[in-house]
C-alpha cells in the first residue's frame, strides 16, 4: 500500500531513488582492534627488549597518523571506559565488541609489561609528546597536588556515563578537533593551550588529566614485567636523574633518614585513624559533587527547562521543553525519569566521593612510610615507558656497544658524549667529598 | 641489610601479584559480565536486536553501530546545522520521491509568501541554494538536493512537513559522519531523535513500504 | 673539531627553519583564528542586511530593482560562507605542517644540546623531605575540591529552585488537570481544585502571633480586603481595594517583602460608578487565581486584569457592574488556558470562560439563578475535569472546556455562599436555611444522604480523611462520615467562623473571626492539638504550602512557619 | 627561577580555563536565517474578528478518529478506529457500529454510507448492514462522500476522479478533469466533495481551489486563490474539507496553517472560523460537518474530540 500514488506521469519520467553512501564497513573496525593489538605487541617489544627511543618514535608516528589523523580519534581506549560504564548502568545498551576490546587491550598490556600504550600507541599521548621541548621539573607536591585530578575526572566521566547523563571525556577531548581539522573555537584553544603548556610541562592532558592513565597506572602499578633505566645493574651514576621528562624516575633513598621513626609510624597510624572521616568527606562532597552536575543530563536539563517556563523564563526556540510538549510525554513521567537520574548519580556520587576520601588517605598515610629504594627505577604507577631514559644509562651504552658494529652511529656518539659526562660528574663528587 | 632488603622486594613482589591477579579478576568478570548478557539472549531494544522480529536472529555481540536520526522525531529546530563538530555537518536533507507530491508550489523549496515561482533568491527557502527544481511535465516538478551545499538546517524539511507530505526529512549522512564516540548533536537535540544503528542499516529512510497515518 | 662544526651548522640550520616556521605558524594563526572568530559572531549566511532586504521584498514586492540586491547580496553570502569553511581547512592543513617543521627543527635545536648539563649538584636531604610538602599538597587539594562542591551551585547561579516541583506520586486526586503545569502550588481560593486540601507539606502546630514565636514575617497589607492569598513560586499576591482605588499586592514569600503593586485602574469599558457594597464584603472579596505565569484579579466593580509575576498588566477588562446586594464576592479559578467567573447577581447568572491569554471570552453560559457568593470549585470525574457550582436554587456541574452543563441539581435556597467540598466523585454542599447534602456526580446527581441542622452560611465545609467538617459563623464545627453522613463529633468554639477550613497534614487549621486559629486532628474523634492566636481579626482562608501558612489578618500578611535555626 | 617558571604555567593554566569557561556559555544558536517562520500569518489571524466561538467539545473516545457527517438536525457520525459512532445533537452516543475496516470518510441521510479505502458500506441508522458495494479496484483511496439526492459521490485520491452511484450502489458514472493541465492535483490525500442544490462542490486542493460540478461531471463555476493570506488557502494542497452551511456559504478547512474558514455562497472570504491559536499548530486534517441549524462540527483528530462552532453576534 503506497500512502501518495505516483503521479499520473506521461513523459515517461522516472523517479530518482534516494541515495545514500554507506557508512565505513564493519571490516575496517576490526582491522583497527588487529591494529592495535600488533602496536601493543610491538610496543612491548621495543620498550622491553629492544630498549631504543628511536623504534619508539618511528611507533608513536606511525600510530599518530593511523588512530590520530587517519582514523580521526575515534574511537579510542580512552573513550571506551564511558561506554563500558554505560553499560553496565544501563541494561539497554550494548558495548560492541570492538569498543570492548579497546578497553581491555592497554590495560591487559599494562597489567603485564606497563603503559606501552601510553609510550607509543595513544594518539592524544604523542601528539603531545612530539611538542615537548624544555621540560621543566615540577615539585613532588604539585604533581601530587594535580595527579588527583585525573581520578576525580575519571570518578566524574564514570558516573556521568553510567547514568546515561553523556560522555564527558569524549566531548572535553582537547585533540580530536585537531585530528579532524575542524574543532569549535573553545575545543581550539582548550587543546592549542595544552600543547603551547606541553612544550614545557611534559605531556600534560596524560599526566594531569586523562582518565584512562589512572586505570592503566593502576594495572600498571603491579605489573609483572617493567621498564627499567639499566639493562642490568645500577651503577648509582646519577646520569638518568634528570632524563624523564615526567619526573617519573625515583632516586634512592638517603642514607640517613630525615625524620625518626616513631615520628612517622605515629603520623601514619593518626592518617590511619582519619581515614573514615576522609571517607566521609569524600562522600559528602561526592554526593553534593553529583547532584549539582547531574543538570548536565539532557533529562534534567528538560525538566530545567520546564521549571524555569513555570516561573515565566521563556524559552528559546529548538528548546527541549518545546519538543517535549510535541511528543505528547507526560510531565509527571519527565519529572520521575529526572528524579531517577539525579537519584542515582547523587548515590553513585556518595560511593565514589567515599572512594576518593579513602584513596587520599591511604596516599597520605603511605607518603608517610619511609620506603628504602636503592637504585635508580622509574615509578612503577607513573612511568610512560617512552624509553627516553635508556641512552643515558652508561650500563646500556655497555650493553648496546657489545651487541653492535664499530660503526660510528648516532647512538654510540651519544655513549661517547655521555660517558664524558659521566666522568665529570663523578670527578665533581669525587672533589667535594 | 641485604637480606632485608630481599625480605622487602620478596613482599612488594607479593603484594603486586595479589594486586595483578585482583585486577585480572576484574577485568575478566566485566568482560564476562558484558558478553555474558548478549549471550544471554538480547538486550531489549539495542542495537543488536534492531530489525529481527524475535530473539532469535539476534547477533551474539553488539555490532559496530552508527549515529542516525529518526525523521519521525525530528523538530526541525535547526541545531543540526550548528552543532555538529564538523565544520559543515554531516546531517543533511534528504528526499523520498515516492512520497513527494511533485508540487509547482513546493513549501520545501519557496518562500512562504514568494509571490513568482521562480528560483530567484528572494523566493527561495533555502539559505544555500542547495534545493535544485526541474520542471518535468505540467503540472509536476521534481526538486533534488545538492549534497555538497546543504548545511542541515532543516528549513525546507519543516516547510514540506507542515504544508506538504514531508517527503524531505534529515539523515546522518556516512560520508562525512565520524562516527564519535559522543555525538554532538546528539547531546543536544531537543527531540532525543538520535540514536545508534548497526551498520548495516545505516539509514532509516521514510517511505519504506509502511504506511503512515494521517 | 669536525664533528663540532657540524654541530654548528645544525644548529644555524635548525634556529633558521625554526624562526620562518614560527613566524609562518604565527601568522597563519592569527588569521585563522580573526576568521573563526568572524564566522562565529557574524555567520555570512545570516547577515542582518541580507534578512532586512529579504523583508523589504516581502513587503514590496512591486519596487524595481530590489530583487536584484537581495540576489547579489544572497550570491555573496553563500560564497563567503563556503569559501570560509573551505580557507579554513586548508589553513589548518597549512598549520599542522608548518607546526611539524617547527618541532622538527625545535627537537634538532634540542638534541645538540643534550648532554651539555650534568645531572645537578647533589642535595639528598631534597629528596627525602618532599613527603611534608606532598602530604600538606594532597590535603590542600582535598580542601579546594570540597571548596568546589560548595561553589558549584553559586557558580552555576541559576535561579534558585524556588518551586519545588514535587507533585509526589500520590498527588492528590482532586487536583485538577494542567495543575502540574503551573507553578501556583496554592493557585486560589481554598487552594488547588478549590477543595480546601493542601497537597503536602507539615505546616508548623504552633505558634504565636502576640509573641512572634514560629511567624516568619508580618507584613501590613496598604488596602483592605477579605481575598484570601495565592502563592505561585516564592511569591504571594493579595487584592485589596477601596471606594478610591482597587490593587494587586505581591510580597516575596521568603521575606515579605511588597515587591510591586499594581493599580487597577484605565480598565475600557469601567465605569466611575462604583457599586453598593456592605463593609463584611468590600470591593476585594474574590481571591485571585495563578496559572502559567499569570496571576488574575477580580474586583466587586466587575474589572478583571491578568498581570505577569513582575506585575505587568497582561490584559484588563470590564465584565460589566455587578448587581450584587452584599457586592461580589465569588473568586477566580482557571484551569488549562481558560480563567472561570461565577456572576450570579439580580439580573440572573452567568458563567464566563476567559482566554487566558488575551481576556477574551472562551464561552459563556446562562445560569438561571438567584444571586450568590460562592466559588466555582473544580473536580475530577471520570468523564474529565467538571465544575462545581453553588448556586440559588441549583448545585450545577459544568465541562470546563466547553461549558457544557452536565448536571443540575435543585436542593439549595437562601443566601448562598457556601462553595463545594468533595472527595473522588462526591461532592458536598450546604447552606444555612437549606441543607447539607451529598452527591455523587457521576452518573447523574445521586442523593447519598442529608443533614439539616446547624449549616454553615459563609465559610465552606472540607472533605478528607473519609469525614466531612463543616464549621458554622456562630462557632460550631461538626464533623460527619462522608460516607453515611452520620455524625462523629460536634465541638461549639467561643468565636465563630469565616474563614474556611484547610485540611493538611491530617490536621484541619481553621480560624475563627478572632484570628485564633485551632488545629485539629482529621479524625473521627475529636482531638484539639492547639489553639494559636494570630494577634488580628481574620476572616480569609490561609494558603498552605510547603511548611508555611500565609495568612492575611486583619491589617497584615503573615506567614507562619517553623523559625529556621 | 624554577619555581617562577611553575608560577606562570599555572598561571597560563587557570587564563586557558577562564577563557574555555566563559566561551562555553551559552552554547551555539540557530542563525534566524535557518528558522522556518510563518509568524506573520499566524499573527494575522489574531488581527480579525471571530464571530463564531466554540460553544461545547465533544470529546471522542477514539484513538484516531478519521471522519464526520451530520444528517440535517439528526444525528452525528464519526468513524475511526474501525467503528462508526452515532451521537445524538449534544453530542451524546446513541450507537456504535463495529466496522471491518479502517473507515476513511462517511456520509449520512436515512442511511449512513461509510467509505473504506476501495469501497463504500451502507448501514442503517439502526446499526445494521444493509449493503456491500463492490471494490473500485487496487488503486482505490477514497477521501470523501456527499450525497445529492438519491446519489452518492465518492472521491477517489488514488485514481483522481470522482464517483457517482446510485442509492443502491450501483455505479453510475464518474467525474474526472477536462484536462491534465487545468485538471484535479493531489500532491496529498486531501481530496472532498460536499453537495447542495447547486450540485456538487468539489476540492482540487492541488491547484487550491473548489469546483462546482454538475451529477453528470460538467464543471461550472470555481472559486478560491492560492495564498498565506487570511482570505486565500495557503501552502500546497489545501483546503482538505469542505462542507455546505444551509444558507449556502462554504465551510473550508485547511492543514498547515490549521485554519476553519467560512466563504459566501459566491467565493468571498466571509470570516475566520477558527485559526491555529485555538486549534493548535499541530492540528492534522481537519474534517468538517455543518447541521441544519448552522453549527459548525470540526473533527479535530488530534484533540479527540469533535468542537462545534455556533455564530454569536457578541459577547458585550
Amino acid at each position: 500500500m503506497i500512502r501518495f500514488p505516483k503521479p499520473d506521469f506521461e513523459s515517461g519520467y522516472v523517479l530518482p531513488e534516494t541515495q545514500t553512501v554507506a557508512a565505513r564497513a564493519a571490516g575496517w573496525e576490526t582491522l583497527d582492534v588487529v591494529l592495535l593489538a600488533l602496536a601493543l605487541a610491538v610496543g612491548t617489544w621495543l620498550v622491553l627488549k629492544h630498549r631504543r627511543r628511536g623504534g619508539i618514535v618511528a611507533l608513536m608516528l606511525a600510530c599518530l597518523a593511523y588512530f590520530g589523523f587517519y582514523r580521526e580519534g575515534c574511537v579510542c581506549p580512552v573513550g571506551s571506559i564511558q561506554n563500558v560504564a554505560q553499560a553496565l548502568g544501563d541494561s539497554g545498551y550494548g558495548v560492541p565488541l570492538v569498543v570492548l576490546l579497546f578497553f581491555l587491550l592497554p590495560l591487559l598490556t599494562a597489567l603485564f609489561f606497563g603503559r606501552t600504550f601510553c609510550a607509543g600507541i595513544c594518539p592524544l599521548g604523542a601528539i603531545q609528546d612530539i611538542v615537548i621541548v624544555k621540560p621543566v621539573r615540577l615539585p613532588a607536591w604539585l604533581r601530587h597536588a594535580l595527579g588527583v585530578i585525573p581520578t576525580l575526572y575519571l570518578g566524574v566521566a564514570l558516573l556521568l556515563a553510567y547514568a546515561g547523563a553523556g560522555y564527558l571525556v569524549c566531548r572535553y577531548d582537547p585533540f580530536v578537533g585537531l585530528f579532524r581539522l575542524s574543532a569549535t573555537l573553545p575545543m581550539l584553544i582548550f587543546g592549542g593551550g595544552l600543547l603551547l603548556l606541553g612544550t614545557v610541562v611534559a605531556r600534560p592532558y596524560c599526566r594531569f588529566l586523562c582518565p584512562y592513565g589512572v586505570l592503566l597506572g593502576w594495572a600498571s602499578a603491579c605489573s609483572w614485567k617493567r621498564v627499567t633505566v639499566t639493562p642490568n645493574d645500577c651503577v648509582q651514576c646519577r646520569l638518568c636523574e634528570t632524563a624523564c621528562p615526567f619526573d617519573a624516575i625515583r632516586v634512592p633513598s638517603p642514607e640517613r633518614e630525615s625524620e625518626a621513626r616513631w615520628s612517622r609510624v605515629r603520623r601514619m597510624g593518626l592518617y590511619l585513624v582519619l581515614l573514615p572521616a576522609l571517607a566521609l568527606a569524600g562522600g559528602w562532597t561526592g554526593a553534593r559533587l553529583m547532584r549539582e552536575l547531574a543538570a548536565v543530563d539532557p533529562r534534567v536539563e528538560l525538566v530545567a527547562e520546564l521549571d524555569a517556563e513555570a516561573l515565566g523564563v521563556k524559552a528559546e526556540s529548538g528548546s527541549r521543553s518545546e519538543a517535549f510538549r510535541a511528543s505528547g510525554m507526560s510531565e509527571a513521567a519527565a519529572r520521575a525519569e529526572a528524579d531517577e537520574v539525579k537519584l542515582r548519580l547523587h548515590r553513585a556520587g556518595l560511593g565514589f566521593g567515599g572512594f576518593i576520601g579513602l584513596a587520599v588517605g591511604l596516599q597520605l598515610a603511605g607518603l608517610s612510610i619511609g620506603r628504602r629504594r636503592v637504585d635508580y627505577e622509574p615509578d612503577r604507577q607513573h612511568c610512560l615507558a617512552c624509553g627516553r631514559c635508556f641512552a643515558y644509562c652508561p650500563r646500556e651504552q655497555q650493553r648496546r656497544k657489545q651487541g653492535s658494529t664499530t660503526e660510528d652511529t648516532e647512538d654510540t656518539k651519544g655513549t661517547r658524549r655521555l660517558l664524558c659526562n659521566m666522568k665529570r660528574a663523578v670527578g665533581t663528587r669525587e672533589g667535594r667529598s | 641489610m641485604t637480606d632485608n632488603d630481599q625480605k622487602q622486594t620478596s613482599r612488594r613482589e607479593m603484594l603486586r601479584l595479589v594486586g595483578r591477579v585482583g585486577v585480572l579478576g576484574c577485568l575478566a568478570s566485566l568482560a564476562g559480565m558484558l558478553t555474558g548478557r548478549l549471550r544471554a539472549g538480547c538486550i531489549e531494544a539495542g542495537p543488536a536486536c534492531k530489525g529481527c522480529p524475535d530473539q532469535d536472529g539476534c547477533d551474539l555481540v553488539t555490532p559496530p553501530t552508527v549515529w542516525q536520526l529518526d525523521p519521525a522525531k525530528c523538530t526541525q529546530c535547526g541545531q543540526c546545522a550548528t552543532d555538529c563538530v564538523l565544520a559543515q555537518s554531516a546531517v543533511r536533507c534528504f528526499h523520498t520521491h515516492a512520497l513527494c507530491g511533485h508540487c509547482k508550489l513546493c513549501f520545501g523549496y519557496f518562500e512562504p509568501g514568494a509571490r513568482v515561482l521562480s528560483s530567484a533568491a528572494e523566493n527561495q527557502l533555502c539559505p544555500t541554494g542547495a534545493i535544485q527544481r526541474r520542471f518535468v511535465e505540467d503540472p509536476y516538478y521534481t526538486y533534488t538536493i545538492e549534497k555538497d551545499l546543504c548545511i542541515g538546517c532543516a528549513k525546507c524539511v519543516h516547510g514540506c512537513g507542515m504544508f506538504g507530505n514531508g517527503s524531505l526529512y534529515l539523515q546522518v549522512d556516512h560520508e562525512l559522519c565520524k562516527n564519535c564516540n559522543e555525538c554532538s548533536i546528539a547531546r543536544r537535540c531537543p527531540a532525543n531523535a538520535f540514536e545508534r544503528v548497526p551498520v548495516s542499516e545505516a539509514y532509516l529512510l521514510k517511505g519504506q513500504g509502511e504506511e503512515e497515518g494521517h | 673539531m669536525s664533528a663540532d662544526r657540524t654541530t654548528s651548522w645544525r644548529e644555524t640550520a635548525a634556529w633558521m627553519v625554526l624562526g620562518v616556521a614560527g613566524v609562518f605558524c604565527a601568522t597563519l594563526l592569527v588569521l585563522m583564528l580573526a576568521s573563526v572568530v568572524q564566522m562565529r559572531n557574524a555567520p555570512p549566511l545570516d547577515t542582518p542586511e541580507l534578512q532586512a532586504l529579504r523583508e523589504l521584498v516581502r513587503q514590496q514586492p512591486e519596487r524595481e530593482g530590489l530583487q536584484a540586491q537581495v540576489q547579489a547580496l544572497d550570491l555573496l553570502a553563500r560564497r563567503a560562507h563556503f569559501a570560509g569553511g573551505n580557507a579554513l581547512r586548508v589553513g589548518s592543513g597549512m598549520l599542522l605542517v608548518g607546526l611539524a617543521v617547527l618541532m622538527g627543527a625545535a627537537h634538532v635545536l634540542r638534541e645538540s644540546r643534550v648532554g651539555v648539563h650534568a645531572p645537578e649538584k647533589a642535595d639528598d636531604a631534597a629528596a627525602a623531605d618532599t613527603a611534608p610538602a606532598s602530604r600538606r599538597a594532597l590535603l590542600g587539594m582535598l580542601g579546594v575540591i570540597v571548596l568546589l562542591a560548595l561553589l558549584i551551585p553559586l557558580l552555576r547561579n541559576s535561579p534558585a529552585p524556588v518551586v519545588p516541583p514535587v507533585p509526589d506520586n500520590g498527588a492528590p486526586p482532586v487536583e485538577p488537570d494542567g495543575a502540574e503545569n503551573t507553578p501556583c502550588l496554592w493557585p486560589n481560593f481554598r487552594g488547588p481544585g478549590g477543595l480546601g486540601v493542601a497537597a503536602d507539606g507539615d505546616p508548623p502546630l504552633i505558634w504565636d502571633g502576640t509573641t512572634g514565636s514560629n511567624i516568619l514575617w508580618r507584613t501590613a497589607v496598604p488596602r483592605v480586603g477579605f481575598s484570601s492569598p495565592i502563592v505561585c513560586g516564592n511569591r504571594v499576591f493579595l487584592s485589596g481595594g477601596d471606594a478610591s482605588l482597587r490593587e494587586v499586592y505581591c510580597f516575596d514569600a521568603d521575606d515579605g517583602s511588597l515587591q510591586w503593586r499594581h493599580p487597577v485602574t484605565g480598565i475600557e469599558g469601567s465605569s466611575d460608578k462604583l457599586p453598593d457594597v456592605t463593609d463584611d464584603t468590600g470591593y476585594a472579596a474574590p481571591t485571585m487565581a495563578g496559572a502559567g505565569g499569570r496571576v488574575f484579579a477580580l474586583f466587586a466593580t466587575g474589572d478583571v486584569v491578568a498581570l505577569d509575576h513582575a506585575g505587568e498588566r497582561l490584559w484588563g477588562r470590564c465584565l460589566g457592574l455587578p448587581d450584587n446586594p452584599y457586592g461580589h464576592a465569588s473568586s477566580l479559578i482557571a484551569f488549562e488556558d481558560l480563567l472561570f467567573i461565577q456572576i450570579d447577581d439580580n439580573n440572573g447568572g452567568r458563567l464566563l470562560a476567559l482566554n487566558v491569554a488575551d481576556g477574551t471570552t472562551a464561552w459563556q453560559v446562562k445560569r438561571d439563578v438567584e444571586a450568590c457568593w460562592s466559588s466555582p470549585v473544580l473536580i475530577q470525574t471520570a468523564r474529565g475535569p467538571e465544575l462545581i457550582l453553588n448556586g440559588n436554587p441549583n448545585v450545577a456541574g459544568y465541562d470546563p472546556r466547553s461549558g457544557a452543563l452536565r448536571w443540575s441539581e435543585e436542593c439549595m435556597s437562601g443566601e448562598v455562599a457556601v462553595s463545594a467540598a468533595a472527595t473522588d466523585d462526591i461532592i458536598f454542599i450546604a447552606n444555612e436555611y437549606a441543607v447539607l447534602v451529598a452527591l455523587r456526580v457521576t452518573d447523574g446527581p445521586e442523593r447519598l444522604w442529608e443533614y439539616d441542622e446547624d449549616l454553615p452560611d459563609v465559610a465552606s465545609p472540607v472533605a478528607g480523611a473519609g469525614c466531612l467538617f463543616v464549621p458554622t459563623s456562630y462557632g460550631l464545627l461538626t464533623c460527619f462520615d462522608a460516607a453515611t453522613g452520620s455524625q462523629h463529633w460536634s465541638h461549639e468554639f467561643d468565636e465563630g467562623f469565616y474563614a474556611s477550613p484547610v485540611l493538611a497534614a491530617g490536621r484541619i487549621y481553621l480560624v475563627d473571626m478572632e484570628g485564633v486559629m485551632h488545629v485539629i486532628k482529621a479524625g473521627p474523634t475529636f482531638e484539639l492539638l492547639a489553639s494559636n492566636p494570630l494577634g488580628e481579626r481574620a476572616t480569609s482562608t490561609a494558603a498552605f504550602v510547603g511548611d508555611r501558612i500565609y495568612i492575611r489578618g486583619a491589617k497584615h500578611l503573615v506567614c507562619i512557619g517553623a523559625a529556621r535555626e | 627561577m624554577k619555581t617562577r617558571g611553575i608560577w606562570i604555567v599555572l598561571t597560563l593554566v587557570a587564563v586557558a580555563v577562564v577563557i574555555f569557561l566563559s566561551l562555553r556559555r551559552g552554547g551555539p544558536r540557530v542563525p534566524q536565517a535557518y528558522l522556518y517562520d510563518v509568524e506573520q500569518y499566524r499573527e494575522a489571524e489574531t488581527q480579525v474578528p471571530l464571530p463564531y466561538k466554540e460553544t461545547a467539545r465533544w470529546p471522542l473516545a477514539l484513538r484516531e478518529p478519521r471522519a464526520v457527517a451530520v444528517k440535517g438536525d439528526g444525528p452525528v457520525v464519526v468513524v475511526g478506529d474501525r467503528v462508526a459512532l452515532v451521537l445524538d445533537a449534544a453530542g451524546e452516543e446513541l450507537r456504535r457500529i463495529e466496522l471491518a475496516d479502517e473507515p476513511r470518510c462517511v456520509a449520512v441521510a436515512d442511511v449512513v454510507y461509510v467509505g473504506f479505502l476501495d469501497r463504500i458500506v451502507a448501514y442503517g441508522l439502526d446499526g445494521e448492514k444493509q449493503a456491500e458495494w463492490e471494490t473500485l479496484g487496487e488503486q482505490a483511496y477514497l477521501t470523501g462522500l456527499a450525497i445529492l439526492g438519491d446519489e452518492v459521490f465518492a472521491t477517489d485520491y488514488g485514481q483522481r476522479v470522482v464517483w457517482r452511484f446510485d442509492a443502491e450502489g450501483k455505479m453510475r458514472g464518474r467525474i474526472r478533469s477536462a484536462s491534465k493541465s487545468d485538471g484535479f492535483v493531489f500532491p496529498s490525500p486531501t481530496f472532498d466533495v460536499a453537495a447542495d442544490g447547486d450540485g456538487l462542490w468539489v476540492v482540487n486542493s492541488g491547484r487550491r481551489r473548489v469546483e462546482q460540478y454538475s451529477p453528470q461531471g460538467k464543471r461550472g463555476t470555481m472559486w478560491g486563490r492560492s495564498s498565506m493570506e487570511l482570505d486565500g488557502f495557503s501552502g500546497c494542497c489545501n483546503p482538505t474539507h469542505i462542507a455546505v452551511m444551509p444558507d449556502g456559504r462554504f465551510v473550508t478547512t485547511e492543514k498547515g496553517l490549521p485554519r476553519v474558514k467560512v466563504y459566501a455562497a459566491d467565493g468571498t472570504f466571509a470570516a475566520l472560523v477558527a485559526g491555529s491559536v485555538q486549534l493548535g499548530q499541530d492540528a492534522g486534517l481537519l474534517d468538517v460537518a455543518v447541521d441544519a441549524a448552522g453549527r459548525i462540527l470540526v473533527l479535530d483528530a488530534a484533540d479527540r474530540s469533535i468542537r462545534i462552532y455556533e455564530e454569536q453576534p457578541d459577547d458585550g
